[in-house]
């Protein structure tokens, strides 16, 4: 039905089938929009969050996916920058990951501030100092440039590419692509870290305060660092799980193997930076504040115990780190799955505890643990971008030439 | 010309606020939201969503029967000054909706121009800064009562105590009018000053020695730190330099007042510089 | 664009040449200043006509009659209160004082009294400086300040002009300023944060704390 | 030139590139941004408060008897905010938070804002005030008519004040002796002071310049006498270093601010202050020379307290001997002590031994009539009218005896037993009540056993209200006549200051009305001229205001201009001796409830945060309290955790609260401040009236417990009652 439109010399499940899946989705979707409707015309009245839990599920959500979509600007740095020309084989995909997580952080605060149709007063009235500025001047210039990485690809469809013009303008873009990368990983480097430095510069949270470099707190170049490292754990997540889906093999080992190698060395180089912050931070900086280490994980509920700490740094750092940097281990493929899913839960963890522990860990020091509770209504508008992306990656997958080497790993027999 | 103005002495507005005398009463709470047009709602009783600029904590001494002790503690805005006029919520305002004003030591809140990102409430390590998770509804008729000097905010912003600075204002006019500049103490209180029954606040200038506050509390030169004995501020090692000082007898209270390692002393801490943004 | 449109088929090459060449350009020149102009006239002259409502004023009101009857000039009737607060528009019981009784045959003034004064309602003036909720003004601090600087010579008018209202804010036009491109020649031309702000940073300094004109 | 596609896109791309170009050099979107810029701050259901010239209006507050100056601040003709008044003798500027959200009550949505009647199917109808007092009138005169003046019943919540004047004037020229009042500690103490000296006296507490004070469950600092005197002078007392000694088996606020906090088994405090005499008169520690010629009875008082010895005591109280003595001496040491008594607010009576033996305790300092000490004065009377001239009519009625048993036989000197009301009127046999007014009073929330009130209210025929507003009683009533509310109208009050002085106050009209409400005192002389005959020759004033200015006479001027009469004509009551012999022992406190169902003891406890009598808290009062008293629409019930663990409750969690009178579903509290065994729960919730604001929420502890009568003054001196919680 929509032969008209899919890649050239591969094969694609049929037009029914995709529908269904996507209907499927899309009804997750309109549950996410409506959730979404809601919280704008109703308020914030409709999420669980409270005075005290002024972030929660969506700034996760927000950091998490900007974390995860680290992978676009680290790849495109590697392939145009570094010239790892391997990497030309996962770049679009990162690229799809990249817009998609960006998108939907943008949605998400949209709908996460109180006032939205003043949203814009970030830009209007923007105060140069504030970490939040810095966070959306970049995001969204970034967006764009990731927009502008998108093209080539959509231009590449084949009906749009019959059209000379389109076809010389992506072929064209692809060669100034690198000058997009570089601006990408530069605007990424800022507002990767200026989301570490939205915790760090809070010197009213002994939780979340980090001693500052420059104008910068620790958490900025901690955030950036790891981004880098566990995004392209990421695309390889999803690469996994497209091929998984799609029951074929859609990038070679070797690609794989450079970008989880690269991933690797970077989660370890991150976990001795972070080690060395969590130290200093807790046998030099808390305890300037009155605080010992343990305070931070003494939370009656059990969630803020020891081990979430354990399991960031340990589980979701130190293991993936070890398990990638090891050649034979992360050419096992049941390993480097491990390693890959710990590094994802490892980083959005980390955000995790930066965002909503900050925010439950008492400051006041005759006060209690906060609770939180996420309200439907937060959890729906946090699936509806998990929808959207599918949505957008599966049409990508569909029409889109996202995979170079499918055609070849996947001939098509006449 | 801008020399007239600038060579003008700076106040720093601040409260000392007497815990053996407080009783608990609420008269400061209420008085607050009488003169700020503070909204309320049916259910007031989830305490993380009910706007309270004045907030009365209650403090245990969490002894068993009969050794239990109950000391409340008022908290408005702190108006941290940080170092050098850098409180930990205002840098973080992404649309530049609140402000330090040196002249006065306020830290303001400008409903209309937040947008309600909530960062500041993040950043504030005294809860003092307040979202409207709901429309303010007042019933038919109260709206009588609203004061023109306060204007009502809407759903979606943040709010927070302003030292009664539209009472400043009016203090101001009046001064202007009858050609001074300069106010006397007792011209600017704010309404909790004035309502508590107990006489448990004193508002007065911090820079000023001849103020009650400033007698009462000592603040040392740099960093604003009491030096009079029972003194203590919130949370004074965060280095968010306050202006709302508070006495108490009690040392559990007063220790209750700041976050201790097991083996440091009440009110014996190292000299630690005000944080804020450089 | 590029010269590597030579696979479009349907598009003889004689005429894509001529499509960039002599023939064409001016086409495009013509188009582009059609363009140029049409919303060009939009912003400037089409947009106000549409973004302003105009509005009249219930009853019009001579200030130079006043001004030439009363003593103490715009205090006489805009003045300060005991407290240092400014009394604004005055309000029916100042005009009672003196208009109890029509004194005139001017349609205006018995039309205050027969419908305002009479029945003790306010006159719902339209108040060309009024702004937001948000905003404090404090006369007592700029009482040393000429009334002209920020209102004009609105006290030797001998009409209320027509109130133009903001269709989308609700305040009057003169917030803006008459120019809609925002350009003032005198300081009472606008009277927007940013106006004050320009003063108050040549006169003080700073531009102020937020609190020093937001409530 | 051939108009194709490609022709097309070039031109038309022309041409938007020009009208691109043209709008950014145009002031459209520049303009159109900064326009929405400001469109988004208007938000029109945000209101905007008119601004006006500001005044200043002062009155005096009479939402509780406190009685406080304020001042109220206005923008033109709006009031914005009530403030303390700065010279007002009692409150010298402090305020407290229910005078401070009267606002709230004036402008708020429960007012009745016109006369209302009854109708057929239950609901109310507007009326006119001529069908008001018509209606009225014509069935005060149809009662009167059968003989049945005696019928008519009046509940006031004040016998003080030219309002309660006319009431008693009007009752009596009409021909009932029913006029009751509400009874509190104050009350209770008056007549101690009848019984043990003989004088018509209120006693006053000089806390303000006392230097040790000895508190029976008093709550100083939470609104016991009036609340903001109170609570300065308690600050008086931190400045001076004056002890205070809080005796109550839970940590009040009072008993956390106290110097010394001795937890004792609810009801035994009597027992307490007769171990303290026992001790002061065993060590001689009290003032010989004062009891020698102050007082008569020593050694009846001896033998009384002889068995009262510390030791014993303490095994009743919970307190240890040493304790005990160490309290006696230093209560005797001190060198203007004064003790005080009336739990929590004082608005329920105590018991006479208990009163008498805070008395007993006073006088053996010698600490009566002095600075710090206790007052015991007699306070200004005004109301100085002449008799109404009755008919026959109106002589028959007063001849009968009160539906109460007041003022005869053994409660001969009690005024009013306005708790039997509930029990009279559901007693078997003929119901002696056919019309109930009622005044400032909701007796269907704030009397014990408040379903039995309920159900006797259902019974009686005709009630008329004055409330103005829509209070639990007013929404019982067959006709509701709206008083103006305290903002709006005149009314008297009597203030007392320290070292025993007392002020004349008045309070005035700060707004003009906003209903058409009348002050109750009008519609009594409007309903007495309506009466006709002798009832109308006995109200000849023209209005309320014409009769408060009459009757207070040359005062009338310097209270409408000062809003108070300092040192009015107060005076220390005679020189009787004080006789201790009045004071004997009834025995320990009973309370309702068995012990084997009911393992543990209930308790109220009052605060600031709510307002617990005639007038319901408004919102402001509700957002302050505490999440430990109220959750939802869920009161809790304070509990130690001991005894929690025993009970198997837990913090937050359901349980099932029951005692003699009544079940209720409550949360649990867990506090350590509370004595084992004891619970303890709010006044103030559980109102069924009012607004969403207040109605609905949390329990009404008067539905809780019964009146327990004490058998000296016939008063209901309950103070708690036999309660059983189990886990919901």
């Amino acid at each position: 039905m929509d032969s008209a439109l899919i890649p050239k010399g591969v094969k694609r499940c049929s037009f029914p089938q995709f529908s269904i899946g996507i209907l499927i989705v899309g009804a997750v979707l309109l549950w996410g929009v409506y959730a979404m409707l809601l919280c704008w015309f109703k308020g914030l009245n409709q999420t669980g969050m409270n005075d005290s839990y002024g972030f929660a599920l969506w700034i996760w959500a927000d950091l998490a996916v900007i974390a995860l979509g680290g992978g676009a600007f680290f790849t495109g740095l590697l392939r145009y920058i570094i010239g790892k020309d391997e990497l030309k084989n996962i770049i679009n995909f990162a690229v799809v990951i990249g817009f998609i997580c960006y998108s939907s952080a943008l949605l998400i605060l949209g709908i996460d501030v109180g006032q939205p149709i003043r949203s814009w007063f970030i830009f209007w009235h923007v105060n140069v100092h504030s970490m939040l500025a810095e966070v959306a001047f970049c995001l969204s210039i970034y967006f764009s440039v990731l927009a502008i990485e998108f093209v080539p690809l959509i231009l590449e469809q084949k009906q749009i590419d019959e059209i000379p013009f389109f076809h010389n303008l992506a072929h064209n873009m692809h060669e100034i692509m690198a000058v997009f990368a570089a601006t990408g990983a530069f605007l990424s480097c800022f507002h990767q870290g200026s989301l570490g430095g939205v915790a760090g510069v809070l010197f009213g949270r002994p939780f979340a305060f980090r001693e500052h470099l420059l104008v910068w707190p620790w958490t900025f170049f901690l955030f950036t660092w790891s981004a880098a490292a566990y995004g392209p754990c990421f695309t390889i997540l999803l690469t996994k799980i497209m091929e998984g889906i799609t029951g074929k093999k859609l990038v070679k080992d070797n690609v794989i193997d450079l970008l989880a190698k690269i991933s690797g060395w970077m989660i370890a180089s991150y976990m001795v930076a972070k080690l060395v912050d969590t130290w200093y931070w807790a046998t030099v900086t808390a305890p300037s504040k009155g605080l010992t280490f343990m305070d931070f994980y003494s939370d009656g509920s059990g969630l803020y115990t020891i081990w979430i700490i354990i399991a960031e740094l340990f589980i979701g750092g130190i293991v993936p780190a070890i398990i990638l940097t090891n050649k034979s281990w992360r050419a096992n493929k049941a390993l480097l799955l491990i390693a890959i899913i710990l590094a994802a839960v490892g980083v959005c963890l980390n955000r995790w505890v930066m965002v909503l522990q900050v925010m439950a860990h008492p400051v006041l020091p005759f006060e209690g643990w906060f609770a939180y509770m996420p309200s439907w209504q937060e959890v729906a508008t946090t699936i509806l971008p998990v929808a959207y992306g599918i949505i957008l990656a599966s049409l990508a997958y569909r029409y889109l030439p996202v995979f170079p080497q499918e055609r070849e790993l996947n001939p098509v027999e006449d | 010309m801008k020399e007239n103005h600038s060579n003008d002495k700076a106040n720093k507005f601040g409260m000392v606020i007497d815990l053996d005398k407080c009783t608990g009463c609420g008269a400061c709470m209420v008085a607050c939201m009488s003169e700020n047009n503070v909204p309320f709602k049916k259910d007031e009783s989830k305490k993380l969503d009910s706007i309270t600029w004045m907030h009365l904590y209650r403090l245990t001494n969490k002894k068993p029967f009969p050794d239990t002790e109950v000391c409340y503690l008022p908290r408005p805005c702190m108006h941290c000054e940080g170092a050098h006029g850098h409180p930990p919520c205002v840098s973080v305002c992404p649309a530049t909706a609140t402000d330090y004003d040196k002249k006065t030591g306020i830290v303001s809140q400008i409903y209309t121009r937040c947008f309600g990102c909530r960062y500041c409430m993040g950043a504030c390590p005294y809860h003092a800064r307040y979202f409207n998770w709901w429309d303010p509804v007042w019933p038919e008729g109260m709206e009588n009562y609203l004061s023109p000097n306060v204007s009502p905010r809407m759903r979606g912003v943040v709010e927070k105590c302003s030292l009664c600075f539209h009472r400043y204002q009016l203090a101001m006019d009046k001064a202007y009018h009858e050609g001074r500049k300069e106010l006397e103490e007792h011209e600017y209180q704010s309404s909790c000053t004035q309502a508590c029954p107990a006489g448990a606040i004193t508002f007065g200038d911090l820079n000023n020695p001849h103020h009650q506050v400033h007698k009462m509390v000592k603040p040392s030169k740099h960093g604003g730190k009491p030096t009079a004995t029972n003194a203590f501020r919130l949370l004074e090692r965060l280095g968010t330099n306050p202006k709302i000082y508070y006495l108490s007898s009690k040392e559990w209270v007063r220790r209750l007042g700041d976050n201790y390692l097991p083996e440091e002393k009440t009110g014996e801490i190292g000299n630690h510089q005000p944080k804020g943004h450089h | 664009m590029s010269a590597s449109d030579d696979n479009v088929k349907d598009v003889p090459s004689d005429n894509h040449e001529e499509g960039h060449g002599n023939g064409s350009i001016g086409f495009v020149i013509l188009f582009f200043v059609v363009g140029l102009i049409g919303s060009l006239l939009t912003g400037w002259v089409l947009f106000p006509k549409l973004l302003y409502s105009q509005k009249e004023q219930p009853i019009d009101f001579n200030h130079q009659i006043h001004m030439d009857a009363v003593s103490d000039g715009c205090e006489s009737c805009h003045f300060f209160r005991e407290d240092g607060s400014f009394s604004g528009v005055p309000t029916i019981a100042q005009c009672i004082e003196c208009h109890e009784e029509a004194q005139t045959e001017d349609p205006n003034e018995i039309k205050l009294v027969q419908e305002y004064i009479a029945n003790g309602e306010e006159v719902p003036w339209l108040v060309y400086a009024r702004q937001p909720d948000c905003v404090f003004f404090s006369h007592a601090a700029h009482k040393e300040m000429d009334c002209t600087t920020c209102h004009g010579d609105i006290g030797h008018s001998e009409n209320l002009k027509t109130y133009e209202e903001n269709r989308l804010t609700g305040y009057s036009r003169d917030i803006w300023g008459h120019n809609i491109g925002g350009f003032k020649k005198n300081t009472w031309d606008r009277m927007k944060m940013d106006d004050c702000a320009e003063c108050h940073e040549r006169e003080t300094g700073s531009k102020g704390p937020c609190f020093q004109c937001h409530k | 030139m051939k108009i194709d596609r490609r022709n097309f896109l070039t031109l038309g791309g022309s041409l938007v590139a020009g009208g691109v170009v043209g709008t950014t050099l145009s002031p459209l979107p520049w303009k159109l941004m900064d326009d929405a810029a400001i469109w988004t701050q208007n938000w029109s259901w945000t209101p905007v408060p008119t601004d006006g010239k500001v005044s200043y209006e002062n009155t005096v507050c009479t939402l509780c008897p406190g009685r406080c100056g304020i001042s109220v601040r206005k923008v033109a003709s709006r009031a914005i905010k009530i403030e303390g008044r700065k010279d007002f003798p009692v409150n010298k500027g402090g305020i407290c938070i229910l005078g401070l959200s009267g606002l709230q009550l004036l402008y708020g949505p429960t007012r009745v804002k016109t006369p209302l009647m009854k109708t057929g199917n239950g609901t109310f109808k507007t009326i006119s005030w001529d069908e008001a007092i018509e209606s009225v009138s014509a069935k005060l005169n149809e009662l009167r008519s059968s003989g049945k003046s005696d019928s008519v019943a009046f509940l006031s919540d004040s016998d003080q004040g030219v309002t309660a004047g006319l009431i008693k004037r009007f009752l009596k020229a009409y021909g009932s002796p029913n006029f009751i009042s509400e009874a509190t500690f104050k009350d209770a103490y008056k007549l101690a002071l009848k019984k043990m000296q003989g004088i018509d006296a209120e006693a006053n507490f000089d806390i303000d310049n006392a230097d040790y004070v000895l508190s029976f469950g008093s709550g100083i600092i939470e609104g016991w006498e009036s609340p903001v005197r109170m609570i300065k002078a308690n600050s008086a007392l931190k400045t001076r270093k004056a002890k205070l000694c809080q005796i109550e088996p839970r940590l009040s606020m009072t008993a956390a601010k106290a110097d010394k906090w001795l937890p004792v088994v609810p009801g035994t405090e009597k027992e307490l202050a007769l171990a303290l005499i026992h001790v002061i008169l065993k060590k001689s520690l009290y003032n010989k020379d004062f009891v020698a010629r102050n007082t008569v009875g020593l050694d009846k008082l001896t033998q009384l307290t002889d068995s009262f010895s510390p030791e014993k005591v303490s095994g009743i109280t919970g307190i240890k001997p040493e304790d005990i003595m160490a309290l006696a001496a230093d209560f005797a040491r001190a060198s203007h002590p004064i003790a005080i008594c009336g739990k929590g607010q004082g608005n329920t009576p105590e018991s006479m031994t208990q009163i008498m033996a805070v008395h007993t305790l006073n006088t053996l300092v010698g600490n009566i009539n002095k600075k710090g000490g206790v007052f015991t004065v007699s306070l200004p009377d005004y109301v100085t009218w002449d008799q109404p001239e009755m008919d026959e009519t109106g002589t028959t009625g007063n001849s009968k005896d009160r539906i109460d048993g007041a003022g005869k036989g053994q409660y001969k000197d009690t005024m009013s037993l306005a708790h039997r009301l509930a029990g009279i009127v559901n007693a078997q046999g003929k119901n002696p009540v056919e019309a109930l007014f009622v005044s400032g009073s909701n007796p269907l929330y704030t009397f014990t056993d408040s379903i039995a009130v309920k159900k006797a209210f259902e019974k009686i025929p005709f009630i008329v209200s004055f409330s103005s507003f829509m209070d639990e009683t007013a929404k019982m009533a067959s006709i509701i006549l709206p008083n103006h509310t305290n903002l709006e109208r005149f009314e008297d009050v009597i203030v007392s200051t320290e070292a025993g002085k007392s002020a004349i106050g008045l309070a005035k009209p700060v707004v003009d009305p906003r209903f058409d409400t009348k002050p109750t005192g009008d519609a009594l002389i409007l309903i007495a001229k309506a009466l006709e005959g002798s009832v109308a020759e006995a109200f000849s004033w023209e209005s309320f205001e014409a009769c408060l200015e009459e009757t207070l006479g040359d005062k009338w001027e310097e209270l409408k201009e000062n809003g108070f009469l300092e040192n009015a004509d107060s005076a220390i009551a005679s020189n009787n001796k004080i006789d201790f012999s009045a004071l004997t022992d009834n025995g320990l406190a009973a309370i309702e409830g068995d012990t084997a169902n009911f393992p543990l003891t209930l308790i109220p406890y009052d605060s600031l945060r709510l307002a617990h009598m005639n007038i319901g808290s408004p919102p402001f009062l509700i957002k302050t309290v505490e999440d430990t008293v109220l959750k939802g629409n869920d009161i809790l019930v304070e509990i130690n955790p001991k005894t929690a663990g025993k009970l198997n409750l837990s913090e937050g969690k359901y349980a099932k609260l029951k005692t003699p009178k009544g079940t209720v579903n409550v949360k649990v509290h867990l506090f350590e401040g509370i004595m084992p065994g004891v619970i303890a729960m709010a006044r103030g919730l559980g109102h069924t009236a009012y607004d969403d604001y207040l109605a609905g929420k949390g329990v009404n502890f008067n539905e809780l417990i019964g009146p327990v009568e004490d058998p000296a003054s016939g008063l209901d001196i309950s103070w708690g009652i036999r309660a059983n919680l189990t886990k919901a």
